[in-house]
């Protein structure tokens, strides 16, 4: 998996909570065969899985890519399977990293219910 | 000989900086003195018996005969052994970063194992973890020429990324496994890995890197003959040839 | 009409945007692309400070939120104090002055874009340029790891590929343009040659060049990262040939595996190419300063992200004092997040670390920091309702254009509200003691 | 404010070792006043230290510290109630540069070299350096339009420009830099020699500086062209620097000083012809000095250590990276210029290294008129400039300077002749060399002297200049000038003991020169052009606004209007 900018992330990066910003960014691009041989067809979600957490995205063919790699627009749904590990030098690992590809009928969790579970918690 | 324990408290969420923690400063001093000496938490600087308790014998003694024993959880506490010049750290548990660094002689041992930045630019003395070692162990600051110049460094379990970057002299064994880049840009120090590595000896110009499992070799690495050490083959290489580099790079063949 | 604004939305920094204001608000907006364009017209705002009173934000008097974030940064042993990329170095300066005052840890966005590029250039220095320099005279382009054409749109008609200067008459006709990616993305699209490279072996990749490039070629394998020697060979021979050329390079280097010293092999690299011909390097900055803060930064505290300033005196060590270090190992007890949204920019596991302390944010617009932040205090827009200072990605600075006004006091006014709001709260906690 | 009893090196006013009292009112020397009395007697007062050349803000000096958190962690000083944290030892951070020279007692430094296109940065950062007065000299010597008005002789022209570029930069005076050299870097080349022609522009180094010097004498500059020659650094080049200073000779000044005045003369007192048969040509050079008038230099002392060199002549600092293998960094500027920054250690078993160290001293101590040199390290280059105290010590004591002698390669001996100076400077020629003399060579009249109406910048030494014997007690001396026993900016005291006392912002000096109006709107014509075909921002966004300047100084320049200062 790799993360990376867009055009459409960038222009919806300061309006996070836009529906606009949610088109742009919790979407997953794959090379066309595996679109084609994960059976998944436009506006079908994939679900993406690791060891640091998993998320659903819309599917999105993409001629750009090789097969077995995936892009997603960095912003909050992709870091949600990126890990914290900083590898001693500050930075994530935000590009490279392993994951699992299924089609999925679940549904796209917006930014709201994406962050849901991450209130603010009891610090004194 | 003189010994002390110094016992953590609790374990700290915000990592504490104690490089007083170090034979060459408590040897002069007496308990109660080390008691009072000062460490940073965050931005709170804080007499060392508001987080630890020290016990042993009184001092004061020579920086030689001084025996410090750190039990509890020192995984958050940095510095420790800074700048010694002799006599004994013993860590019973994991340490912070930054331990040993600017080592110049004494022995520094962990049980547990230890972060970043261990024994970084060390000069002389010895370093063993028997647990594994995070980043950067042995290396040099931040946009320095030089890590580490002399002294020996073991590491029973594996090492993190940069192990020995831009080393200058000494010797550091892992047993276990190196992150990328172990190495990178030595000058005349010797790695011996036990395990496996990627891409060691980045820029290399001197110096010896022995890889006993598997590593991937860059592609400016010249590949030479085999050699038999201990019985056991390697593919020897040289490099790295991108500045001209007179490194040697031994990675064992068919070894599992 | 304003005439030759400056656009605070990417590293690009374009000054030349016209700007339509009638009645205080922008009508029209000429030469902006769409990123600087949906900026500069505006759209949804924080409209009023907030203070969480039983868990939920409630409307706060500015000075109420200042008061309680300085109460907030003062009781921390270790705030972080993040952000800074988005808004001007006047801000920053006083931001830097905070973290002096309240003994905290100031880092940047860079921290997740560029941060490996800075530890490179601590390795090897940065052989670069002006933008005017490479459109008056590059024959020769490489974007290695980068997409300017959905980064940042104008870079290509401004500075690079298709710009026209004094010795490139021709524009993109007279030049060539190599592309090095993982994917092929719209900018290789465009390129002469698109070079595939498979992912995490850009420091490879590199070294082969660097052999090819100084006639070593005898020791480079056949198949470097997944590209053939002989293509590689036709690479070298390329930049060679280069009467001046230049990289410019993007996170697909920073944040694949190898991270900084992706950078400083490809730093090796260029300053190798200036023994045969001229050729310079400069990172794809994001956020339109970014550049700044590093900048302001390094002239304030010697370092140019990441300073720890907790014992007093300016410390700095990515992996230990940067920002998603700090929050990976929860080392930090209170977070000030200005002109950034770390919660969605950051790991997950790293961005759950923020909903365990108190956070003050400092935006002019929600995001998912916003859910969590205990104090938030709305701001003007630097370069559009402020004036103040910007880096290009180059390092030229602009100044940016106050275009219209707004009720909202500028990110410099909120920190100069809290600096005061924590002298004068230190010295009531004095006369208590006393 | 009275300053009591001190021994008062004052040459610009003739005043020698005088015991005497100083009066400071509202920031100036006045004859009498009353206040606070500082207890000066029996020690060394001289007027506050003018550094005129140094790298202390703008890019360069910035990417230097960027590339070295190796050197930032050297110096590194915790916040005070007075002070913002410091750090740093060859590129400290800008509180550092203000609170470090404040220390010695120096009260002015002048920043060498801005290009316009950056000159907002460098005022940035000259802004946030505390308590000394700054100014920044204007890069000229590689333009495309100062070489297209030098090209078409249009002289009337190239004074427009240089008076526009100035106020662009808010700049104090003209820096050229390995003329043509900075162009032809931009395809990679240099220029060789002052009459090499500079590549697609049809001038040369000799007829860009005669250019630049004219347009300077025309307006009227307090400062005169400022010049880094070309072929700095190489083995050899004492004959371009020879050639470069004749060919100015015969221009007329139009103010009492210098016309040209040669940065850090050091690097260009080499003969020999490669590395190898290196060797200083100090004495040469001393002599043209001592024969010609139109000429001053700055020293450029190197020592030896850690150093950071930093210049526009960039082809230089690509040949000092791939010398020593260190870090490179390069920046060209569209259309002006190009730099370089490289860190630097300098050995004393090295002779190249130990050749260049005695070179420095030969200058200084071979020219006759201490009125013609200046002690600098051309900061960072040669040295941080907190070693100044070692310059002035080795000057002051021959014993200092054989003890250092026996240190070095066993060749220098051979390769220089500074065994065999015997002159040991005094009190009077280090206070010119260091206070007087700057300030008259930059036109800065309220500076370097103590007479009524000059700036309130006093330095007390811990030191009785009757009885010190400074040629042998050289250590005592170091450390007395190391941190000043009182350091007087503007009136306020600002430095005890080495401990910051207070830290009030420095003023910024720029020059407004006024031209005719025909001759700027010739001009523009020009620049608009550019502006719309080259540059790669607008014309409108190009000057430093005044918000850079909060405390800015000008002085008044030009052909119609006499030379006059405002507030």
């Amino acid at each position: 998996m790799i993360s990376g900018r867009t055009l459409a992330q960038g222009a919806g990066c300061e309006s996070k909570m836009s529906p606009e910003f949610f088109k742009a960014a919790a979407v997953c691009h794959l090379s066309e065969k595996d679109f084609k041989s994960l059976e998944l067809s436009e506006g079908k979600n994939v679900l993406l899985k690791n060891e640091f957490g998993q998320v659903v995205l819309t599917a999105k063919a993409d001629a750009g890519l090789p097969d077995s790699m995936v892009f997603i627009p960095m912003g909050p749904w992709a870091n949600v399977i990126v890990g914290k590990e900083t590898g001693g030098c500050g930075t994530p690992h935000f590009k490279g990293l392993e994951v699992e590809v299924a089609a999925t009928n679940s549904p796209v969790l917006n930014i709201r219910e994406l962050f849901s579970g991450m209130g603010v918690s009891g610090y004194v | 000989m003189r010994s002390i324990t110094i016992a953590a408290k609790n374990a700290f969420r915000i990592s504490v900086e104690a490089e007083n923690i170090s034979p060459d400063k408590l040897a002069p001093l007496t308990i109660e003195q080390i008691g009072s000496l000062f460490v940073w938490q965050g931005n709170r600087q804080k007499k060392l018996s508001d987080l630890f308790v020290v016990e042993g014998d009184d001092g004061p003694a020579t920086v030689e005969e001084m025996t410090i024993r750190l039990v509890g959880d020192f995984s958050q506490v940095k510095r420790i052994g800074e700048g010694m010049t002799a006599g004994v750290v013993e860590v019973q548990g994991s340490v912070g970063m930054h331990a040993g660094n600017n080592m110049l002689g004494g022995l520094l041992s962990i049980s547990g194992s230890a972060d970043d930045w261990l024994a970084r630019e060390m000069r002389g003395g010895k370093v063993v973890v028997m647990g594994n070692a995070g980043n950067y162990l042995g290396a040099g600051y931040r946009g320095e020429k030089c890590g580490m110049r002399g002294g020996e460094i073991e590491v029973r379990g594996s090492a993190g990324a940069y192990l020995g970057e831009h080393l200058c002299g000494g010797s550091i064994r892992i047993l276990g496994d190196a992150g990328d880049f172990a190495g990178a840009v030595n000058q005349g120090g010797t790695i011996f890995i036990g395990g496996s590595t990627y891409l060691p000896g980045a820029e290399m110009s001197k110096g010896t890197i022995t890889v006993k499992r598997e590593a991937k070799v860059l592609p400016s690495f010249l590949k030479t003959e085999i050699v038999q050490i201990d019985g056991l083959a390697f593919q020897k290489y040289a490099g790295d040839n991108v500045d001209n580099g007179k490194g040697e790079l031994l990675v064992g063949v068919g070894s599992s | 009409m304003i005439k030759d604004a400056v656009c605070s939305f990417c590293g690009c920094l374009c000054d030349d945007i016209n700007v339509e204001v009638e009645g205080g608000m922008v009508k029209r907006v000429r030469h902006a692309c769409r990123l600087g364009s949906s900026k500069i017209m505006g759209h949804g705002r924080i409209e009023s400070p907030m203070i969480r009173k039983e868990g939920k934000l409630a409307a706060a008097s500015f000075q109420e939120a200042y008061d309680r974030a300085a109460q907030i940064l003062l009781a921390a042993a270790k705030p972080l104090l993040y952000g800074w990329a988005s808004t001007s170095c006047e801000a920053a300066k006083k931001g830097i002055l905070l973290a002096e005052e309240v003994g905290g840890v100031l880092d940047s966005t860079a921290t997740v874009c560029h941060g490996p590029s800075v530890i490179g250039i601590e390795e090897k220095g940065l052989p670069g340029a002006t933008l005017g320099q490479v459109k008056n005279r590059a024959d020769t382009i490489v974007f290695w790891g980068c997409n300017p054409a959905e980064a940042h749109p104008r870079h290509s008609l401004r500075y690079s590929s298709n710009s026209c200067g004094r010795f490139t008459p021709q524009g993109r006709e007279g030049r060539k343009i190599i592309v090095v990616d993982v994917r092929e993305t719209r900018t290789a699209k465009n390129a002469d040659k698109f070079v595939r490279i498979a992912p995490g072996s850009d420091y490879e990749v590199i070294s082969a060049l660097r052999m090819l490039v100084a006639g070593k070629g005898d020791v480079v394998p056949e198949d470097v990262g997944g590209v053939s020697k002989a293509d590689l060979a036709d690479i070298a021979a390329t930049l060679k040939a280069a009467r001046f050329g230049a990289v410019f390079f993007g996170l697909g280097i920073t944040h694949s595996r190898g991270r900084y010293k992706n950078i400083d092999n490809a730093l090796s690299l260029v300053a190798e190419l200036n023994s045969h011909t001229k050729f310079v390097i400069m990172p794809m900055r994001g956020h339109y300063n970014v550049g700044g803060i590093g900048q302001v930064l390094a002239w304030s505290s010697g370092y140019p992200m990441s300073v720890d300033f907790t014992r007093g005196g300016p410390y700095f060590n990515p992996g230990e004092t940067a920002a998603c270090d700090l929050l990976a190992r929860r080392d930090v007890d209170a977070a000030l997040i200005i002109a950034a949204d770390a919660v969605s920019n950051f790991p997950r596991a790293t961005a759950e670390a923020l909903a365990d302390i108190p956070v003050i944010q400092i935006d002019p617009y929600e995001n998912p920091t916003t859910q969590l932040s205990e104090v938030v205090i709305p701001c003007a827009v630097v370069g559009v309702e402020a004036e103040g200072t910007a880096y290009r990605m180059d390092g030229l600075a602009l100044r940016l254009r106050k275009l219209v006004d707004s009720i909202l006091p500028s990110d410099e006014e909120i920190l100069v509200g809290i600096l005061e709001s924590v002298h004068k709260q230190r010295l009531l906690r004095a006369n208590e003691e006393a | 404010m009275i300053v009591k009893g001190g021994i008062v090196y004052d040459p610009a006013n003739g005043l020698y070792g005088e015991e005497m009292d100083l009066f400071i009112d509202q920031g100036r020397m006045v004859e009498q006043a009353k206040g606070e009395e500082i207890d000066a007697r029996g020690l060394l007062v001289m007027p506050g230290g003018v550094d005129a050349h140094s790298h202390i803000a703008g890019k360069k000096v910035n990417t230097g510290r960027i590339m070295r958190p190796d050197d930032a962690r050297q110096g590194t000083e915790p916040r005070t109630a007075v002070c913002r944290p410091s750090t740093g030892y060859t590129v400290p951070n800008c509180y550092a540069m203000g609170y470090r020279y404040a220390r010695m007692g120096y009260t002015t430094a002048f920043e060498a070299a801005t290009p316009i296109l950056e000159a907002r940065h460098t005022h940035e950062e000259l802004e946030e350096i505390p308590i000394i007065d700054k100014g920044a000299l204007t890069l000229f010597g590689s333009n495309w339009q100062v070489m297209e008005c030098v090209r078409d002789k249009d002289l009337s022209k190239l004074a427009a420009y240089v008076a526009w570029g100035l106020r662009a930069a808010r700049g104090y005076g003209v820096k050229i830099v390995n003329p043509g050299g900075g162009e032809a870097w931009g395809f990679g080349a240099n220029v060789k020699g002052i009459n090499d022609p500079v590549p697609n522009f049809d001038v040369t180094p000799a007829e860009i500086i005669m250019g630049l010097a004219q347009a300077n004498e025309m307006l009227n500059l307090p400062h005169s062209i400022h010049l880094h020659f070309n072929n700095v650094g190489k083995p050899g080049n004492y004959t371009t620097a020879l050639e470069t200073l004749d060919l100015l000779k015969d221009i007329k000044p139009s103010r009492m000083r210098q016309i040209v005045h040669v940065a850090h003369m050091q690097f260009s007192a080499y003969g020999g012809t490669s590395w190898r048969d290196f060797e200083s040509k100090a004495p040469v050079i001393a002599d043209y000095f001592n024969c010609h008038n139109h000429a001053t230099m700055d020293m450029g002392q190197l020592l030896f250590g850690s150093a950071t060199t930093m210049t526009a002549d960039a082809p230089l600092e690509y040949g000092n990276a791939r010398l020593t293998h260190n870090k490179w960094s390069n920046h060209d500027i569209e259309l002006e210029e190009s730099s370089g920054v490289v860190p630097m250690v300098y050995f004393r078993k090295m002779l190249v290294n130990a050749v260049q160290w005695a070179v420095g001293l030969e200058l200084a101590l071979l020219v006759k008129d201490p009125w013609k040199v200046l002690m600098t390290t051309d900061h960072p280059n040669g040295s941080p400039f907190v070693n100044y105290p070692e310059v002035v010590t080795l000057l002051m004591s021959k014993s200092k300077r054989d003890a250092e002698m026996a240190t070095l390669h066993e060749q220098v001996p051979k390769r220089t002749v500074l065994g065999g100076i015997e002159r040991e400077l005094d009190w009077t020629d280090i206070a010119i060399m260091t206070r007087a003399a700057p300030a008259r060579i930059l036109g800065l009249e309220d500076k370097g002297h103590l007479g009524p109406g000059a700036d309130g910048d006093v330095s007390i030494y811990n030191l009785r200049p009757e009885e010190v014997d400074t040629s042998q007690d050289h250590a005592l001396v170091k450390k007395a000038l190391a941190n000043a026993k009182y350091t007087i900016k503007g009136g306020v005291l600002v430095s005890k003991e080495g401990r910051i006392l207070a830290a009030p912002p420095g003023r910024t000096f720029w020059v407004d020169a006024a031209v005719p109006q025909a001759d700027t709107d010739r001009l523009m014509i020009d620049l608009e052009e550019k502006f719309a075909k080259y540059y790669s921002i607008q014309i409108a966004n190009y000057a430093v606004q005044d918000a850079y300047l909060p405390h800015a100084k000008v002085i008044r320049a030009g052909l119609p209007v006499p030379l006059q200062e405002v507030a």
